[in-house]
């Protein structure tokens, strides 16, 4: 099979997207979407810190540093974006304004739980930034994983073992074998890699997947 | 390509049904955007739920609205003026409902809908009428109402420059409660008295972004009617 | 005696307002006392509406419809004022930040109790504006007001029958007649106006009041 | 005449107690107050409760004053970055008291603060081990959490230029906790990049309001420390 990487999962992620849609992109894996979003389509970037329309990377030198997104990373402004302050920015984010957060997950279970913010390792330090904010928040909460972890093991899960982040607030999940929407009736497939069946996605899938109506 | 200009104010307000919760922008006429209200009444929506800071003055605007008996029920702090007779003569008829919210209450539920914040405490009306039946709280050394968020299915704003994103920019105190509103309804329309391109609104200087804004129709001053 | 004129009484009023001060002044009477502010005293004025820095009335023909204060007059704004929203504008107010409210009102109890909103009567039509949200939230709330109805009874009472706009909330009265601080242990005479004793002022009101250290 | 200015950081932080509550904005490196901090932590200040979105990166502004061991508890939404060192070590020494606040949460909870609200509701971290033991209700069709708001002795606020009356603008992302941090202290104080007269910033730009803010320190973009 081919397993998709993290440049072609952004592509896929990206190409989803619609015109004039406000997005906000997790810190990591997320971020790249941006490199990806189709050209001539007008979206507007959001960042936890109080900007909307984020542009591209500035050139070496241009960097700013008053002017980062939620990862801390330089940005750039698009014509047309604004700033404001962060009770504004997350009125956005919890009144539902934004279309799609786009998030990475250690785990996302059958029924849309995501657990994302901390292992519970016990020596781990926890930090949660704005993922809580924006999971309960977004209008559709779309989330980037690897399938498998690296022993193997789905990342789909019947049961999240590691703490939520939120409840029941994954729409879709994209992964480097396939596209899943999480629906109150369960899992339904929406497209799978090429070199990859259903059958043997459901082998690698820790809970039971519905087909997609017009077969992958 | 992004544009949220519509051709005019009855385009705006085409699908307002009846029923309809609508914020109207304004604190007596700063910012009361009459245009808007005049397609409103032309467009023949009923039962309205209508939030604004007064019940109307004179017989343009709102109370035009409330004159043509549109309205069924108002959520104000301030209904009470010397010219706002269309609102006291359907008061005193019963033909027009009131709840009664000091003011920077109905500023703060319009907000909390707009943020996503399910309730909150407010220690404005404690102890008064306005407070009777609802949930108090004793919190640190003071004593708290908790008041719920005023959600509506449309805003109606008047700002004063918008690009096609959406972001505005309001004049003096004509912003009053522009930007709330703008936040806490589900189609929030704007009308403008200019509107620019992209850019041209400093993004330090956006009052309300563009995320908020869902149409806007320019209504230049020069076609205002005399107040 | 030689009762104070509204003026007088303005005047009074901002004689006590220092340098450096934020003050709401309520619609009516309190807003006369923008008019006898010591010239050379910075002290910045602030309007529910939305705005800090109220200057004088415009000339006439000058009148801005967006540039009003919470009454709907016209103003005018001094350099060095800002405008802002009314979700701030009554942060301002219920946070504390305004060190002075001057309210007008229809009664004040002895533990300074507020009725200045609403007289009760079942034909009235109720209207509140900000009047509530002022009375709870300055650090000082100054009453400004005729110390006798019309038909000669206390404006200062043992307990308010008009409706309550906020229950223990004022600090000082100003009246036509005198000025008193209302504290925990009852009420102060701070001065009281020429040609009228203490124990006249005392019959006049309904409440006992303490008289002054330094006899007025 | 109103003159918030005053002459250096350290004469802007000579009162601050020991155990003191301190809200010190900036996201990351944007808007950190760091000249503020360094003259808190050359003012000798023990005992802090911190509140910052972060938990200091390497070995500057909060980052020393952690490392400094003046901070006894710190509120903040993310601790754990590469470079987060100082914090890493005494946390896991047991010698400082983390709070962790969803970054939506904190940033309402500072601006209850300053709006005088006596608590709210968040839908943020319903069902998650950050509202364990938190009261929750469900409101409408949504589950919330109760949230208070943190209030504090002093604000230390990075903005870009500031008027006398202590008016502000920011610049571009280091707007972030600043116009919330200034209205939730009873003591705000500010090192701004430019001062200017009075009048040069334009009554519609301004984003705190000089009621917020009681002293003002310039500190010179040519003066900061190559971070």
């Amino acid at each position: 099979m081919k397993k998709l990487d993290r440049k072609q999962l952004a592509a896929r992620v990206a190409r989803d997207i619609p015109e004039g849609a406000y997005v906000n992109l997790g810190i990591g894996l997320p971020t790249l979407v941006a490199d990806f979003l189709p050209k001539g389509r007008e979206i507007i970037l959001h960042s936890e810190n109080g900007v909307l329309g984020i542009g591209p990377k500035p050139a070496p030198g241009e960097e700013d540093e008053d002017l980062i997104n939620a990862g801390k990373e330089p940005v750039t402004l698009l014509t047309g974006g604004a700033y404001f302050h962060h009770a504004d920015s997350f009125g956005m984010i919890r009144g539902r304004h934004l279309d799609f957060a786009v998030l990475g997950a250690f785990q996302v279970s059958a029924r849309g739980d995501l657990a994302n913010w901390h292992t519970g390792a016990p020596d781990a330090i926890p930090a949660v930034g704005g993922a809580m904010d924006l999971a309960v928040g977004a209008k559709k909460v779309l989330v980037m994983m690897e399938h498998l972890t690296k022993s193997g093991e789905s990342k789909i899960v019947e049961r999240c073992s590691y703490p939520l982040t939120a409840a029941r607030c994954v729409d879709r999940i994209y992964t480097d074998l396939a596209v899943i929407d999480v629906k109150p009736d369960g899992l339904h497939v929406v497209d799978i890699v090429d070199g990859l069946d259903f059958q043997e996605l459901q082998r690698l899938t820790g809970v039971p997947l519905k087909k997609p109506l017009i077969a992958a | 390509m992004i544009n949220k200009f519509v051709a005019s104010p009855e385009a705006a307000l085409a699908d307002v049904p009846n029923g309809a919760t609508i914020l109207i922008h304004g604190f007596g006429n700063a910012g009361m955007p009459a245009e808007l209200i005049d397609a409103l009444i032309a467009q023949g929506a009923r039962e309205l739920t209508i939030v604004n800071n007064n019940a109307g003055n004179a017989d343009t605007g709102l109370a035009a609205l409330i004159g043509a008996k549109r309205v069924r029920k108002i959520l104000c702090s301030f209904p009470r003026q010397a010219d706002s007779w269309h609102f006291d003569r359907l008061y005193r008829a019963g033909e027009i409902e009131l709840e009664l919210v000091p003011q920077g209450t109905l500023a703060e539920r319009i907000r909390a809908a707009g943020a996503g914040i399910g309730a909150f405490f407010t220690p404005t009306a404690y102890g008064t009428k306005l407070a009777e039946g609802k949930e108090t709280r004793r919190i640190g050394e003071r004593d708290y109402v908790l008041e719920y968020p005023i959600h509506a299915d449309y805003a109606l704003i008047k700002a004063d420059r918008a690009d096609r994103w959406g972001n505005l920019t309001y004049r003096k105190t004509a912003r009053n409660f522009g930007p709330l509103m703008a936040m806490a309804a589900k189609c929030t329309v704007v009308q403008v008295r200019e509107t620019v391109e992209l850019g041209e609104i400093d993004p330090e200087h956006v009052v309300t972004p563009g995320i908020f804004v869902h149409r806007i129709v320019r209504v230049p001053a020069s076609l205002k009617r005399a107040a």
